[in-house]
């Protein structure tokens, strides 16, 4: 097999780009140090040589960027897509956000992206460099010389519990396609259900009080592609710029997590890119569980034009008091 | 800044005897926006009218207040005050004081402080009401029927007759539907030809009436008062206006061997047909599927024959768009299928027949010129059973049968074994039955002659098993009152079939948004009050497609539907409900997520070009409402997650108001 | 220069609670650290970096002006201000100390922001070496110095003591009254950590990053630059990087409104967003390019222009590790400048 | 000095047709229930966004219900339905962030419940005065 | 004795998994019954009593051998009511008992004869013997 690396997809990109397919690309560009890898857009073979990277730390998603850059002309965009990428993907096109015409979708393969904070969690700051070999992380380090650490320790947690290495979406696929997983990624959702109420209240009390409100989250998340945002707007009545009390740091997170309720990917961005550290996801997991366990299992992106759930009925459906009064038996 | 006045209703004692009204008047004329604030007896009086008439005046109030009873008594009488005063009616807002305060508390403290609240939060909402205008939209004024059997055929005559176009299109080449095949018609014995053909004729003749027969509905866009249709005509090779329905070509058309399913099959036609004889409109048809000429390119013997020069096997199928301002569905019924019922051996016995077989058998315009004789053999039958609730109150198996009672089948085979016992006394005649269902004027009475007069054998208890054996036929039943079992033979087997709604139906009701039961029956927009509307506004049910129905039943249920129609068609306009969704097309994302919650299907998107920053233009799919169709739910609101849609009159911004002035 | 034994350390928190309200930087989880109010048994962190900046002490992100009360027709005007109390910050890194001075001259230059004012005239800074700092530090690019930060006390962390030397009356006084708990020292060992510091400042990996070309008088030069185009590429247009900087000091005043009136508060704003300076006429800056560019640009070229040539931006590192696409001003003055990465 | 005893506040939405009209009959048939109790009319259960119910509790309400047409009797044949899923997934993750469940509630009340709804409200006060005050999704700027 | 009745049917019923409130009482399952004439009970009345509360004329009764288990009534029962199962399951609670046991092997010699399939005696000794 064909190892996938970044000169098969430099050439790809050069392939499609030289014959007209695309004009532009979307990659991933190499930073000042191992992890901070950026997104951007590419218009020569000769700019991806020089800058484009893929590793262990391309967990950006580029779905997202394709709604603002669709619209610009007329010209197809290249864009790579892994796996978890493509839910995304197949949501915003459900969501008529963008017109797959103008894009040709690039599968790529993807093993799990790792967590430089959880390196930094290992060994502390002062990372000179990180390069992975086999399942093995090396990590040289300012004062304590070369450290390795098993790769599956450091993985963000959303490829830890990877919900599917199979591509949903695209044009051309590089390597072979997976499998939709099983994963255990509703575990930490069941702990939570488990504790008391007092319990749980403590937990997002705590956690939720760190929000500093950088939008961060939001605007990050690919279900979030509103032209404005109820936060954003001072019509809507919600409208805020801070978290003034406990109170608004908590509406944000119930709302934001209601509006993508159904349509949330599970992609982890949010929690990937929180600033403080809140493991949003927990929340987008817990409607996505719910849903599964209320109105049968639904993946969101999973089918392009699928009905999200909640745009969607039976007359069977359970009583909101049932659904409450679910997690007590 | 609103310019409010506040106005208090005693309401005799009923609101004055648990709370202060004057004390809430006084309470409220502090609240923001408030310039006015009065009490009266009487709000609603013709005195408590004008007062509030000569606040607006005095006071250029451009909001009020009315504390009162509920707002499902008078709201609508106060909005006719405020607009009689000048004022917009959609600027009124009622407080609630008597049905949710002083009706249902006893302390006047605790009433007077929860006036004020409710006050207080109808001003606060008022303090955001912007005037609204009910959209108006034209009608046009022309029907369209859908389904020409008796139920088409009486709706379209009902609003014919009342001055306006009906168009009916019928997916068979003649209108009559099932009335047309049946014999006679319970429980007074008329022949249903002798009834039905005139009114056909009436409509042939009618010059109000146009009938698309041999075509279908394909599309159907717009709302209330202004759809627009567009219509199969499904090529028949005959040319329509020059046929002449002479008959001659149905006699010379070498092809025989067609099964006629005017008969259900049971005897043949040829190629080119003609139904039947009272057919309308009568013209011949081609049978694409038989025709040598049109499969071959060889015969042209009808083309020949004719000396009309009708015959023309080059004909297209024809596409029609008209506009109409009503529609009525009125898709009728078929029997359901008995293949799946291989208990009564109807796949393996030619003498196992369904009732409508029966009719045709016993007409004397059908396959056996009017002789009851066995299918298989052309003998007369000796003894007959018939079995009823076949496929009906059927609950175990939905692949099967139909969980609801078909309505007319105790009745028809009450009036096939009467016809029977009638023409042919020496035919012994046995109908086992579940329960014998006869709810209508003079219908017990039909059912006892059939079995007192005529000496037809009822015996309660549903057949279990029929098997054919040599020429005959051995019927299993249980005897519930004797109890015992019995095994009976039997020259000729008639199955009361459950009936269905045409199949056309589903897919039609996707086009009209109407919504459907499961049974995939036309739901009606109140069970009981409404039942010859859909609840997408301009459509109209008539006959079985709403339900299992007799022609009485179907007549009148017609007659209704022509009514509710006549009365649309004579309004020159319509005047909308205001209260409608708005979505703001800055914010809106385009996801169609309103529109998937929409239950009336007023939500349609177009791409729009907006001007982008730095002098570029952005093209953005974005959502429209269409106001005529639009029933103001709201569900579209909640759904949008930018908030783009918002609903006129219940704004989130007024509900949150309210929700603020409560918990204040 | 006094010595307090890390034993002792805790009752040195104890003592400087007892009189003033003490802040530390505690860890929250793995690695992180924020600062809290200090209570009784509260261990102080040694992560480098505090996810906020100690800013947030000195100019919260949201802090009441004042109130309105409405009775039926009447307004009245509140002043909610209260009379400051003294607090000590302890453990601020020598980046986040010399932000205080982008700072204090947008807040207490005329006209002065009076509620920034009384929490700088209150609040006493104990800064702290940085004995490991990060790949992701680049204060001497600025001109600072991790080995000795400045402060109202500087702090020494050894293996076993904490050094305070006092450099400000402030200092001094606040030093004063912890004598029972502290010794005098000759700092001989706090001498040794800042030189070791300084060998490990001259090996971190931005330790050549130069900030020459930017400064006062520059925006001609970079304003119309084609490399913003790019760099503002993947930018979300979210506020994490200025709600992390020790040195954004925008700030959006709004009005909530209570049970019986208004309660006007400020809180931190984001020139990130596309709702930021709102106007009648809109956002002046329609896209995020202009947006991002605004950021960087204020950093690097119109605060140094105001402002006697100092930056806005005190390397702190923090918007490296925070950026959720992993963009920075040390990418967009690498790539103004014209250094690649190969 | 007299202790005051709790008071809940409470917001009930009622869809028009069915639940408005149910409580107007509770009203005629003079079944009482608490002054805590204070409608807001909407004109279908699916009007009400979830936003709506957490500005409730941030203005002071210490319990939200929501009234409408029975499931299949909805005025507009399918609101009520989505009411009930974006309900029973919203009140799940109120739960979930260790809201009391009491606080919240759906229940369908026809126009001839005139009696279930004065019943209803008089149980959900009940629930909520045990409950005692919200404290767990209140605003205090809201209370001065 | 009635509560140890009422807990009988209860039995049989959930034993059974009928609900025998389902039955409209058409009677097509006793229309299709083969073993019609060799019962006392028929399939419909099985359900009728079972409803009714009138069990031990049935637990009595020789008919709860002589249904042959064919399903027949199952099949064709409009309700989907399932007269057979409630017949087994009647059979079952008289079975189960002490000593009840329908089928000893001792009664095998005199019933087995040349058209006697093995099949048919397995079965019977699964239907008729604890």
């Amino acid at each position: 097999m064909q190892k996938i690396n970044r000169e098969v997809l430099i050439n790809k990109a050069n392939e499609l780009l030289s014959n007209g397919t695309i004009n532009r690309v979307f990659g991933w560009e190499k930073g000042d140090f191992s992890y901070d890898v950026t997104p951007t857009i590419y218009f020569t073979a000769d700019q991806m040589n020089k800058k484009f990277i893929f590793d262990d730390f391309c967990g950006a998603n580029f779905s997202k960027y394709l709604v603002a850059e669709t619209k610009k002309d007329q010209n197809k965009v290249g864009v790579f897509l892994k796996p978890c990428d493509t839910y995304s993907f197949n949501q915003l096109l459900t969501e008529h956000r963008f017109d797959k015409e103008k894009v040709y979708a690039i599968g790529v393969p993807c093993d799990g992206m790792v967590d430089e904070k959880k390196i930094k969690a290992f060994f502390g700051e002062g990372i000179s460099s990180i390069t992975s070999e086999g399942d093995e992380i090396i990590v040289d380090t300012l004062y304590d010389g070369v450290k390795k650490v098993k790769k599956a320790d450091v993985l963000q947690e959303r490829c830890q519990n990877c919900k599917s290495k199979k591509h949903v979406y695209y044009d051309e696929l590089i390597g072979e396609d997976g499998e939709v997983l099983d994963s255990n990624r509703f575990d930490e959702v069941e702990k939570l259900e488990k504790m008391t109420a007092d319990e749980r209240f403590a937990f997002w009390q705590n956690e939720l009080s760190k929000c500093i409100r950088c939008n961060a989250c939001r605007d990050v998340c690919p279900a979030c592609t509103c032209e404005k945002c109820v936060f954003n707007n001072p019509n809507s009545g919600v409208e805020n710029k801070s978290p003034a009390n406990e109170f608004e740091e908590k509406m944000f997170h119930i709302i934001r997590a209601f509006h993508v309720a159904g349509r949330c990917t599970d992609c982890g961005e949010c929690s990937r890119v929180c600033p403080q550290g809140i493991p949003l996801h927990l929340l987008n997991r817990k409607f996505i569980k719910d849903i599964n366990s209320f109105y049968g299992n639904y993946q969101a992106g999973e089918q392009e034009g699928s009905r999200a759930p909640l745009t969607n009925y039976t007359k069977e459906d359970l009583e909101p008091s049932e659904a409450v009064n679910k997690g007590d038996n | 800044m609103q310019r409010i006045g506040v106005f208090v209703c005693w309401c005799g004692s009923n609101i004055a005897g648990t709370v202060d009204v004057k004390a809430v008047a006084e309470a409220l004329k502090n609240e923001p926006g408030v310039v006015h604030s009065a009490n009266y007896q009487y709000m609603c009086s013709q005195a408590g009218q004008e007062l509030i008439k000569d606040a607006i005046k005095e006071h250029k109030l451009t909001g009020i207040v009315v504390c009162s009873c509920s707002p499902r008594m008078h709201e609508g009488t106060f909005r006719k005050t405020a607009e009689a005063a000048g004022l917009n009616p959609y600027m009124v807002e009622i407080a609630n004081i008597r049905e949710q305060c002083s009706w249902i508390h006893k302390d006047i403290a605790e009433g007077t402080e929860k006036a004020i609240v409710l006050g207080r939060t109808a001003i606060a909402k008022v303090n955001l009401n912007a005037p609204l205008m009910a959209g108006e939209s034209p009608v046009t004024k022309r029907a369209l029927v859908i389904g020409g059997g008796i139920a088409g055929i009486q709706t379209a005559l009902d609003i014919a007759d009342a001055g306006f176009e009906v168009d009916i299109v019928e997916t068979k080449p003649t209108i009559g539907g099932k009335m047309a095949q049946l014999d006679k018609t319970f429980p007074t014995l008329d022949c249903a030809a002798c009834i039905l053909t005139p009114k056909m004729v009436d409509v042939a003749q009618h010059e109000k009436i146009k009938i698309y027969s041999y075509s279908e509905v394909v599309d159907v866009r717009g709302f209330v008062g202004n759809f627009e249709v567009t219509i199969k005509k499904r090529a028949r090779f005959v040319k329509e206006d020059i046929c002449t329905g002479c008959g001659l070509c149905t006699e010379k058309c070498p092809q025989k061997k067609v099964p006629n399913e005017f008969n259900l099959g049971m005897d043949n036609r040829r190629a080119i047909y003609i139904p039947f004889a009272q057919a309308v409109p009568k013209v011949a048809t081609i049978d694409p599927n038989y025709c040598t000429m049109l499969k071959t390119g060889k015969c042209g013997v009808c083309a020949k024959v004719c000396t009309a020069n009708a015959i023309d096997y080059t004909q297209k199928d024809e596409f029609i768009d008209q506009k109409y301002g009503a529609i009525v569905a009125a898709t009728g019924f078929n029997p359901i299928s008995m293949e799946k019922f291989d208990e009564f051996a109807y796949s393996q016995s030619k003498d196992v027949i369904t009732s409508l077989e029966f009719e045709r058998l016993m007409n004397a315009a059908g396959p056996t010129a009017g002789k009851l004789v066995r299918p298989s053999d052309g003998k007369h039958p000796q003894k007959i059973v018939f079995v009823q609730c076949v496929g009906s109150r059927c609950a175990a198996c939905a692949e099967k049968g139909k969980e609801y009672c078909s309505k007319i089948c105790c009745m028809y085979t009450a009036k096939h074994a009467m016809l029977t016992r009638d023409k042919y006394p020496d035919t012994d005649v046995t109908v086992f039955y579940i329960d014998v269902r006869t709810p209508g004027k003079n219908f017990d009475e039909f059912y006892r002659r059939a079995a007192e007069e005529y000496g037809v054998h009822y015996i309660k208890g549903m057949v279990g098993k029929i098997s054919p054996e040599g020429d005959k036929l051995m019927v299993r039943a249980s005897d519930l009152l004797a109890n015992k079992q019995i095994n009976m033979e039997a020259d000729l087997v008639v199955l009361a079939a459950a009936i269905e709604p045409d199949k056309s139906a589903r897919p039609l009701a996707t086009m009209l948004t109407a919504s459907m039961d499961t049974n995939d029956f036309f739901t009606e927009a109140h069970p009981k009050l409404r039942p010859v509307e859909s609840p997408t506004a301009g459509v109209f049910l008539s006959g079985c497609c709403q339900g299992p129905k007799d022609i009485p039943e179907t007549v009148s249920q017609a007659g209704a539907a022509a009514a509710k129609v006549i009365g649309l068609l004579a309004k020159d306009k319509l005047k909308g409900n205001p209260c409608v969704a708005h979505s703001d097309e800055m914010m809106c994302n385009g996801c169609s997520s309103c529109e998937k919650v929409c239950p009336y299907g007023a939500i349609t998107y177009e791409d729009k070009e907006f001007r982008g920053p730095n002098r570029t233009t952005l093209i953005r799919r974005i959502a429209k409402v269409n106001e005529a169709i639009c029933q103001g739910c709201g569900c579209c609101t909640v759904a949008c997650p930018s908030g783009a849609m918002d609903l006129k009159g219940f704004a989130s911004k007024q509900i949150m108001a309210e929700v603020d002035a409560i918990c204040k | 220069m006094r010595k307090c034994l890390l034993q002792n350390q805790n009752k040195l928190f104890d003592q400087i609670s007892s009189f003033a309200s003490l802040y530390i930087p505690v860890e929250t989880t793995g690695g992180n650290a924020s600062f809290k109010k200090y209570e009784q048994g509260m261990v102080m962190s040694d992560v480098l970096k505090t996810d906020r900046s100690p800013k947030d002490l000195f100019f919260p992100q949201t802090e009441n002006l004042m109130e309105f009360k409405t009775s039926g027709k009447n307004i009245e005007v509140i002043d909610n201000r209260k009379e400051s109390e003294d607090f000590v910050v302890f453990g601020v890194r020598g980046c986040d100390v010399k932000s205080f001075e982008v700072l204090d001259r947008v807040f207490l230059v005329e006209p002065v922001d009076t509620y920034y004012a009384t929490r700088r005239e209150h609040g006493i800074i104990v800064s702290m070496a940085c004995g490991r700092p990060a790949e992701t530090c680049f204060c001497q690019t600025f001109g600072i110095d991790a080995s000795a930060p400045e402060g109202d006390i500087v702090c020494y962390k050894t293996e076993d003591a904490l050094y305070l030397d006092a450099k400000t009356e402030k200092g001094k006084n606040l030093l004063s009254k912890l004598a029972d708990v502290t010794e005098e020292s000759d700092g001989k060992e706090a001498l040794k950590q800042k030189e070791q510091i300084k060998t490990v400042l001259a090996k971190l990996p931005l330790a050549n990053l130069k900030a020459d070309s930017f400064g006062k008088d520059k925006t001609k030069e970079f304003f119309d630059a084609p490399e913003w185009q790019i760099l503002s590429k993947s930018c979300l247009g979210c506020g994490t990087c200025t709600f992390v900087c020790p040195t954004c000091q925008c700030y959006d005043i709004k009005d909530f409104k209570t049970k019986d009136g208004v309660q006007r508060f400020r809180c931190w704003d984001s020139c990130m967003y596309s709702e930021f300076t709102k106007m009648s006429a809109g956002q002046p800056r329609l896209t995020q390019l202009e947006r991002f560019r605004q950021r960087f640009m204020h950093k690097l070229v119109y605060y140094p222009t105001n402002n006697d040539g100092l930056f806005s931006c005190v390397g702190c590192g923090r918007c490296i590790s925070k950026c959720p696409i992993s963009m920075n001003i040390v990418k967009v003055m690498k790539a103004l400048g014209g250094i690649d990465n190969e | 000095m007299q202790v005051n005893e709790f008071k809940p506040k409470i917001v009930a939405f009622c869809c028009n047709w069915c639940s408005y009209a149910g409580a107007d009959l509770a009203g005629s048939n003079r079944l009482a229930y608490p002054a805590e109790v204070k409608v807001i009319r909407v004109p279908c259960s699916c009007r009400v966004n979830p936003m709506f119910i957490l500005r409730a509790f941030q203005r002071g309400a210490d319990g939200v219900i929501i009234c409408g047409c029975h499931p299949g009797d909805c005025h507009y044949t399918s609101g009520n339905y989505y009411t009930r899923r974006r309900m029973a997934l919203l009140f799940s993750m109120l739960d979930y962030l260790g809201i009391e469940k009491g606080r919240t509630r759906v229940e369908w009340v026809s126009a001839a419940e005139g009696a279930k709804f004065a019943q209803t409200m008089n149980d959900f006060v009940q629930t909520v005065t045990a409950l005692g005050e919200n404290k767990r999704l209140e605003d205090l700027r809201c209370k001065k | 004795m009635e509560k140890s009745k009422e807990n009988l049917i209860q039995d049989v019923v959930r034993r059974s998994g009928v609900n025998p409130r389902k039955c409209m009482k058409c009677g097509k399952c006793s229309g299709t019954c083969p073993a019609y004439d060799e019962m006392e009970y028929h399939p419909h009345q099985f359900v009728y009593m079972i409803e009714t509360g009138d069990i031990e004329p049935l637990l009595k009764s020789k008919s709860i051998y002589k249904c042959l288990t064919c399903f027949a009534c199952v099949d064709r029962c409009p309700r989907g009511v399932e007269p057979a199962k409630l017949i087994e399951s009647i059979r079952l609670s008289v079975i189960r008992e002490q000593g009840n046991n329908h089928l000893t092997p001792q009664m095998i010699p005199e019933l087995i004869d040349e058209e006697m399939p093995q099949q048919a005696l397995v079965t019977a000794f699964r239907k008729y013997t604890k």
